[in-house]
């Protein structure tokens, strides 16, 4: 179980953790991109969190619309159409929710990497966030599998690890999406930055819900 | 990190309120959501012209806001593509109700996101098209990846769409002479010495003293090979042939169906130059190379063209498509018709280009 | 060095013959002796103006060249003065009769070799008057040095006294409007980095990685004070008040006087600026600063003159008096009344400056 | 006794000694001017000899005139001027002759800088070529004063000698003439460049007079 609180937490937590790795997450993208995904995702969840106060007495569905409404007018480049998306597709799949049980959670998930797939258009194995995204979808469902019993946290680690393993393994790919593309066979060797923001996002969730 | 700015943080405001005090009678900015416009928008009748993209490419887009070129033009954030937003919110005060033509460089953010705005515009009931410019030969295997960039063809585009929307062409006719000339351009880009994107705050590239990189991108992407520097006629010559010699070149676009109400994708072939062609020679510095280095690289370009049987029917000197502080230049060769040419040579009073007025 | 060039040996030429190849329908270019004349020249009637300078500052002298600004130009060596014989040749190509205004820069080398040519073309018959442009506040002390720097309101002297001559202005007239707008203009710079002159190869002077160097002159002189990076707008006002809050400035000048066949010395005074004046602003890269950045220093200049009660009539705004590739800008304010209002609003037709045709 | 091959390889001996001190030159103006007292003065005096063979023949008021058109029309700046003014007046003042006797040798210096002091106005201590060429001039005089029989190099030997001290009195001075009188007191420790040039051209012509 989610409760809304916990997700008003997890905006909050996203805009602290994307704040502190600011730099990192430019450094990745420096390398094999224009160096401003840290930058980007700060400014959105800055944005994100001085929005959060108009509509935290909204349900789950409308305050996470919100966040993607928030990210798409204030991102930008690549970052701000997919993460907003991610966003607003999680807000309709929770609308007039104030809590979630582990299938609602699913259903966000699944909702949410659908629309960056329709947005991106990239494919497992692009090197992009998607490659992170789709494993942590793909390890939660798997761990509630015919598990109604499962608590939400263990799913979350799971889909933690999938989204960590998936990251890492972006290192060694060649792009085929996104800025990254233009390096070809040069973008191997480095990780991709948005596969890495989307860990810490996920990473920021179970942060919130280990600490009820 | 010197740069005559304030901070990152108010470095695009700022430039933007400079650039409207110093053209109040060509163009006004308009704040939150970001877009610079036409002082006279809407133009009755007209189809509005938007375009825009990163900032750190100064004057493009903003610059060529004005009559004869863009109708508005939305600066994201340095190297950031906008927001549909900006997009969106300045089709609404632009639009003169016969529609809007998105002109996008091809970038995976610009075209999400113009995409996005596009979709919003129509559900407010705006009639829209967009266009991709996508002219950087620099990029291989486009198969592989985002395809070609939007570079140094954006401006002839801007100038030559922006004139014929100035002369009543409809929104259809409008998108299919873009199309033209994003298929008829091609492009190429070097750097000396990279730039240095404000937030950041650090070169995104080194090179070595006598080290120059070919086949950049305006954002300091990397190019097709990094080497020593060599003498401007060897450097204009490699680039101008890689021009030149491009096979004929297919990819796939999204554009919107207005028929089927859907985005459909359309395959496009730009043909090769061919001897007899008449073209646009557009030499462009990156920003921090000055304009006599230019007309170096003009002089042998003029005659790797007339050997290869292109006539330059036109040119266009200068830093038009810049890359905040980068040294480098493009060179962009757009072969025309008698309809782009007289298009080119219409009217234009932007800050950023005049003639004719 | 990493410069687009072939050796620093043939820069001035390729750089010219670029140029030529660019703009055939407004200028033409002389070489042995080098310099840049009017497609056009002689102009039936008009009294020719001629500039010139060490090269390295372009647009200017060269890509000032074209109707209703200067009929030839005179391109010396990177930053080196030209000779008497370009100066003299170009006068003897483009004098229509009217005679001929030379526009020169108040340097040592400028001034003694455009006193030569004056006398060497006075010699052959031709009506010469030589007129100095000393505008730069940055040089103090100016009874003990070679005076004030011409710098950037040259540009402006240029557009203005070329306007007047193809109004038809006697060679008189013209001389004392010359005058009329160097005793009225003021100018500052600022370098972030310093330039590289091609045959020396490396910086004329080094700046540290937060250093900037306030009052540099257009060949990298030093300037009055080297200070740590500081913001846009303090560096502006510095700039801007240096320049507004200068005193009456005095200074004797070689002239030619016609009636006694000999060079006199002739007391000029600069007026002060004050409240209710009109002026011209000029923010002026020095190549490599990109025009964005100085958007962001016009914003802070309008500021401050509106404070000080001067009002812009009119701006320029971009790199038109460069120093290679250096990064930095100058600001230029230039008190004008109708007449000179009405001949910067005059049709212009240059490679480097264009409006009105 | 100076003659008129003396006078054609005085000539030569400039171009070689400015082309090695080329970099000196320039390095020295660098600090107080703007870098190209060397190579203006190299292009100068290769102009010179590519244009010697022409008058070879001529007398040496016609042969130093030549000089004085060549770097007139070749150096520029202020060296251009300053340089071709000297030798036009030298040419002027040695008009038909083939050799030139002590007296000769006087009038020629006296009459080239003559011709740099009002062409360029500079004062005695203003920094600039005129506090290497006086005290050459004054000492090459004093030498021969009243005294018909001193052999030219002797004059030479003391005006060169008066030369370097002049050119090394300029180092502490505070530049009032030219590009250097732009950095008031920063001038001062910078040995001036024109008047290391003005040496170096009065030692050429002591070489080859020695050689003889
Ligand atoms: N088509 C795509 N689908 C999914 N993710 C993408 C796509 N293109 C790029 N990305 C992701 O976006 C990240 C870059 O985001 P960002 O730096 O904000 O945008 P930009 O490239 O416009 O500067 C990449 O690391 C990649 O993970
Ligand atoms: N008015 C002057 N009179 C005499 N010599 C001068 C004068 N002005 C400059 N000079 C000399 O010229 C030298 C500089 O020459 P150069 O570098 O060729 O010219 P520029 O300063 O134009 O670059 C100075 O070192 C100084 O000796
Ligand atoms: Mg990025
Ligand atoms: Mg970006
Ligand atoms: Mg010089
Ligand atoms: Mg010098």
């Amino acid at each position: 179980m989610i409760t809304k609180d916990q997700i008003v937490a997890w905006l909050r937590r996203c805009a602290d953790v994307l704040a502190e790795n600011k730099k990192y997450l430019t450094d990745l993208d420096a390398a094999i991109g224009d160096a401003d995904h840290g930058i980007n995702m700060d400014r959105g969840f800055t944005r994100v969190v001085s929005q959060l106060p108009g509509v935290e007495d909204k349900d789950i569905g409308n305050i996470l619309k919100m966040a993607g409404m928030a990210l798409i007018s204030s991102v930008g480049g690549a970052g701000g159409p997919l993460y907003g998306t991610f966003f607003m597709r999680a807000g309709m799949a929770t609308a007039g929710k104030y809590e979630l049980t582990n299938a609602d959670v699913a259903q966000l998930l699944e909702a949410a990497l659908d629309g960056v797939l329709q947005r991106g258009k990239a494919k497992l194995g692009d090197k992009t966030m998607v490659d992170a995204l789709t494993p942590a979808v793909e390890a939660f469902k798997q761990t509630l599998n015919g598990n109604a019993e499962t608590d939400t946290l263990t799913a979350l680690e799971a889909a933690v690890a999938g989204a960590k393993g998936g990251m890492e393994a972006t290192i060694p790919l060649v792009a085929r999406k996104g800025r990254a593309s233009y390096l070809g066979e040069r973008s191997a060797g480095h990780q991709d930055p948005g596969a890495t923001s989307s860990y810490l996002l996920l990473n920021a969730l179970l942060t919130v819900v280990n600490e009820a | 990190m010197k740069k005559l700015i304030n901070s990152p943080e108010t470095f695009v405001k700022d430039s933007l309120a400079g650039m409207a005090l110093a053209h109040p009678e060509l163009i006004k900015v308009h704040y939150d959501p970001n877009f610079v416009y036409r002082a006279d928008a809407p133009v009755s009748g007209k189809v509005a012209v938007i375009s825009g993209g990163g900032s750190g490419h100064e004057p493009m887009h903003g610059g060529f806001v004005g009559m004869g070129m863009l109708t508005a033009a939305c600066p994201g954030e340095v190297f950031t593509s906008p927001t549909p937003d900006q997009m969106l919110e300045s089709a609404k005060m632009v639009n003169s109700g016969a529609g809007v033509l998105y002109i996008v460089k091809n970038y995976t953010g610009d075209v999400m996101n113009f995409e996005m705005a596009a979709e919003l515009a129509r559900a407010e009931g705006i009639k829209v098209q967009n266009i991709l410019i996508d002219d950087d030969v620099a990029v291989k295997d486009s198969l592989y990846t985002a395809g070609r960039r939007g570079v140094g063809n954006t401006v002839l585009a801007e100038k030559i769409v922006g004139a014929a929307a100035e002369k009543g062409y409809g929104l259809d006719k409008l998108a299919d002479l873009c199309r033209q000339v994003n298929i008829n351009g091609r492009s190429m880009g070097m750097a000396i010495t990279s730039c240095t994107v404000p937030a950041k705050g650090s070169p995104t590239f080194e090179l070595g003293e006598e080290e120059i990189e070919v086949g950049i991108g305006i954002h300091g992407e990397p190019g097709i090979e990094r080497m020593g520097m060599k003498p401007a006629d060897e450097i204009t010559e490699m680039m101008a042939l890689s021009i030149i010699e491009d096979d004929a070149y297919t990819r796939t676009v999204r554009e919107w169906d207005d028929a089927k109400g859907e985005w459909i994708e359309k395959e496009l072939v730009d043909p090769p130059f061919k001897a007899g062609d008449k073209v646009i020679a557009f030499v462009n510095s990156m920003a921090g190379t000055p304009v006599a280095e230019l007309y170096v690289v003009y002089r042998k370009l003029a005659e790797i063209c007339e050997k290869k049987g292109l006539t330059i029917v036109r040119n266009l000197v200068g830093p038009y498509i810049t890359s905040l502080e980068m040294q480098g230049m493009s060179i962009t060769l757009l072969k025309v018709d008698e309809e782009m040419l007289g298009l080119w040579d219409a009217p234009v009073n932007t800050p950023g280009l005049r003639w004719g007025v």
